[in-house]
């Protein structure tokens, strides 16, 4: 297998980015836009750690990022999925 | 590239596309939340693969553990009754031209991606490993290098629980509460294991992968399932107690940025005979703020202190 | 010979986890499927830590092993107890010939 | 040597794939949620055989942490969510 190592990681970053975003953008219940969006960014991530794994040693600096970034990710979420709750309660 | 390794990664990223698909377009929503949690689960696993502990370790305590509990909390407060379909927002009927527009970006994204150089920034930490005062690079990156993005990180962190609780009361769960004998006894043997292992962590991120983050949210594992089993915020911290514990992590990372300033005026700018205990300060007071904060973004709201509260 | 004792040890283990599964798929009804996962919880589990405990090469990561198993242990069994009576509490009868 | 832990990681990866099954079939909200656990247990052994095949240490705090966190989605199924219409398996127009 030829292939160079980190083929496979992207080109499921790139599918994961297209489920989230394709789903983002056509599902009807709110819930499911949020876990297509966290799908979209899993995805993201996947892609940034590949790329930074490409060069010679580890490089830690998108490691960094994408450590910020889930945590951020999982507040995002937390507000949306408060507000989804809250919107069906208070809709007349 | 041993070709067992090949073969695991394929079936490996094989199913996390197919958990992905299924937890977005999965027929009915519980389905499509539990599809959710074990492709979380993968990702763990995916982070593992591609030599990014740190990653895995956060994305474990995450993603198999407050993900899933926060979306099966939200589950179980969305009621199904009649109000349910009220959540519908209008159908994009064409969604071919997106699915095509979506396809195109993702094959660009490759084809570009493969051509990058790769010259990463790996030599650059390294040159500057020396004076980061830690020895794992990543929490240099985090703590010392750009520690202005974890900054304010904690900030957008801080500001998340600020938006979700002025939306009010927390909402009680709309399911009954069923009879758990044996969860408080497994809770109270597990809970100071999560403590232990969330400062084993905090002490591990100077000069391995750990550090505040994966800590954090392991502290907040284990503030969720407690509160899960019964247990209540005490009466007399819900109040500005409760407050100061949150905006901890934030004001200690204020304080030392600016402190440090007296020491050569630029902000974020440690000495370095002083930067590991500096840097132990910062991660301790993130880590146990970043447990805080996650666990109050799970509330969903202020605890309600009426009996039979949130739990 | 610790090496081999260890493969088998694993591969013990890994035929534990095949019966899990096995088991989750063919069996009728919640509470008998909750008996297959067990099995994979407590006793695969606890073959494939032994397996490679005698490859670590120092006496902490043994204990660390003997830590998980155990977490798995105690964490399957109380899950297992709840989704019974929960199943129970929402009229899932057990499965009858 | 790494070759049998990675054949080991394989298969339990493959019984992981298989576990999906239940996850789509499983009649009741407590099936899918069984084949959840066994995931979490089935990640936890996959990791540990992963140390096995790499010697990174950091794979056994993963996997600790796996192990603390398997009966939280659990709990939080029972105590918390249990919504009626997971039960019936035809394609009801979900909320």
């Amino acid at each position: 297998m030829s292939l160079p190592p980190g083929t496979l990681f992207l080109l499921a970053a790139a599918l994961l980015f297209a489920i989230g975003a394709h789903g983002l953008v056509t599902c009807r219940h709110l819930l499911r836009k949020v876990l297509a969006l966290n799908v979209a960014t899993t995805g993201v991530f996947l892609l940034l750690v590949t790329l930074g794994r490409s060069g010679t040693a580890v490089d830690p600096v998108p490691h960094a990022m994408v450590l910020t970034g889930i945590v951020v990710a999982l507040s995002t979420t937390a507000v949306a999925l408060g507000l989804i709750v809250r919107l069906q309660r208070q809709r007349p | 590239m041993h070709p067992v390794e090949m073969l695991f990664d394929a079936l490996l990223l094989l199913s996390m596309v197919v958990l992905a698909w299924q937890g977005v377009h999965a027929r009915n929503l519980f389905r499509a939340v539990v599809s959710f949690m074990m492709f979380g689960l993968l990702t763990a696993v995916a982070w593992v693969r591609l030599e990014a502990p740190d990653i895995a370790l956060a994305e474990a305590a995450l993603g198999a553990g407050l993900t899933g509990a926060l979306l099966l909390a939200t589950l179980g407060r969305l009621d199904q009754g009649g109000r349910a379909t009220r959540l519908r927002t209008t159908f994009m009927r064409f969604s071919l031209p997106w699915m095509a527009l979506g396809l195109a970006g993702t094959t660009l994204l490759l084809a570009v991606t493969l051509a990058l150089p790769a010259p990463g920034l790996d030599e650059a930490v390294l040159r500057a490993m020396p004076a980061a005062g830690v020895d794992s690079p990543v929490t240099a990156v985090l703590l010392n290098f750009r520690a202005w993005d974890t900054l304010l990180e904690i900030a957008v962190m801080l500001l998340a629980v600020v938006a979700l609780w002025s939306l009010g009361q927390d909402v009680l769960a709309s399911t009954p509460r069923l009879p758990a004998p044996a969860l408080p006894a497994l809770v109270r043997l597990l809970f100071p294991l999560f403590l232990l292992s969330t400062f084993y962590l905090l002490w591990r991120g100077g000069h391995g992968p750990g550090g505040a983050f994966p800590a954090g949210a392991l502290l907040a594992a284990g503030l969720v399932l407690a509160l899960l089993a019964g247990a209540r915020v005490p009466e007399r911290m819900t109040g500005a107690p409760l407050r100061c514990a949150l905006a901890a992590g934030l004001l200690a990372f204020l304080m030392v940025a600016v402190g440090v300033m007296a020491d050569r005026g630029v902000f974020f700018a440690y000495p370095p005979q002083h930067a590991p205990i500096l840097i132990a300060m910062v991660e301790i007071a993130a880590g146990l703020s970043i447990g805080v904060m996650l666990t109050a973004l799970f509330l969903g709201g202020e605890p309600t202190d009426v009996e039979g509260g949130p739990s | 010979m610790s090496a081999l004792a260890g493969v088998v040890l694993i591969v013990m283990g890994l035929l534990f986890f095949l019966s899990g599964t096995v088991g989750l798929l063919r069996f009728p009804d919640v509470f008998t499927r909750l008996h297959a996962i067990s099995k994979a919880d407590t006793l695969a589990l606890g073959l494939v830590c032994a397996g490679l405990a005698l490859h670590a090469d120092y006496g902490a990561l043994q204990l660390k092993l003997l830590l998980i198993w155990l977490l798995v242990i105690v964490s399957g069994a109380t899950c297992s107890s709840l989704i019974a009576r929960a199943a129970l509490a929402h009229g899932i009868r057990p499965w009858q010939r | 040597m790494t070759a049998f832990y990675l054949a080991g990681a394989l298969f339990l990866l493959a019984n992981v794939v298989v576990a999906l099954a239940r996850v789509l079939r499983g009649p009741t909200a407590a099936d899918r949620m069984l084949s959840g656990a066994l995931m979490g247990t089935t990640a936890v052994a996959v990791l540990l055989l992963l140390y096995g095949a790499t010697g990174i240490e950091a794979l056994i705090d993963v996997a600790l942490i796996f192990a603390i966190l398997a009966a939280m989605a659990v709990v939080t199924f029972v105590r918390r969510t249990w919504p009626e219409d997971a039960d019936e398996d035809r394609p009801r127009e979900e909320p």
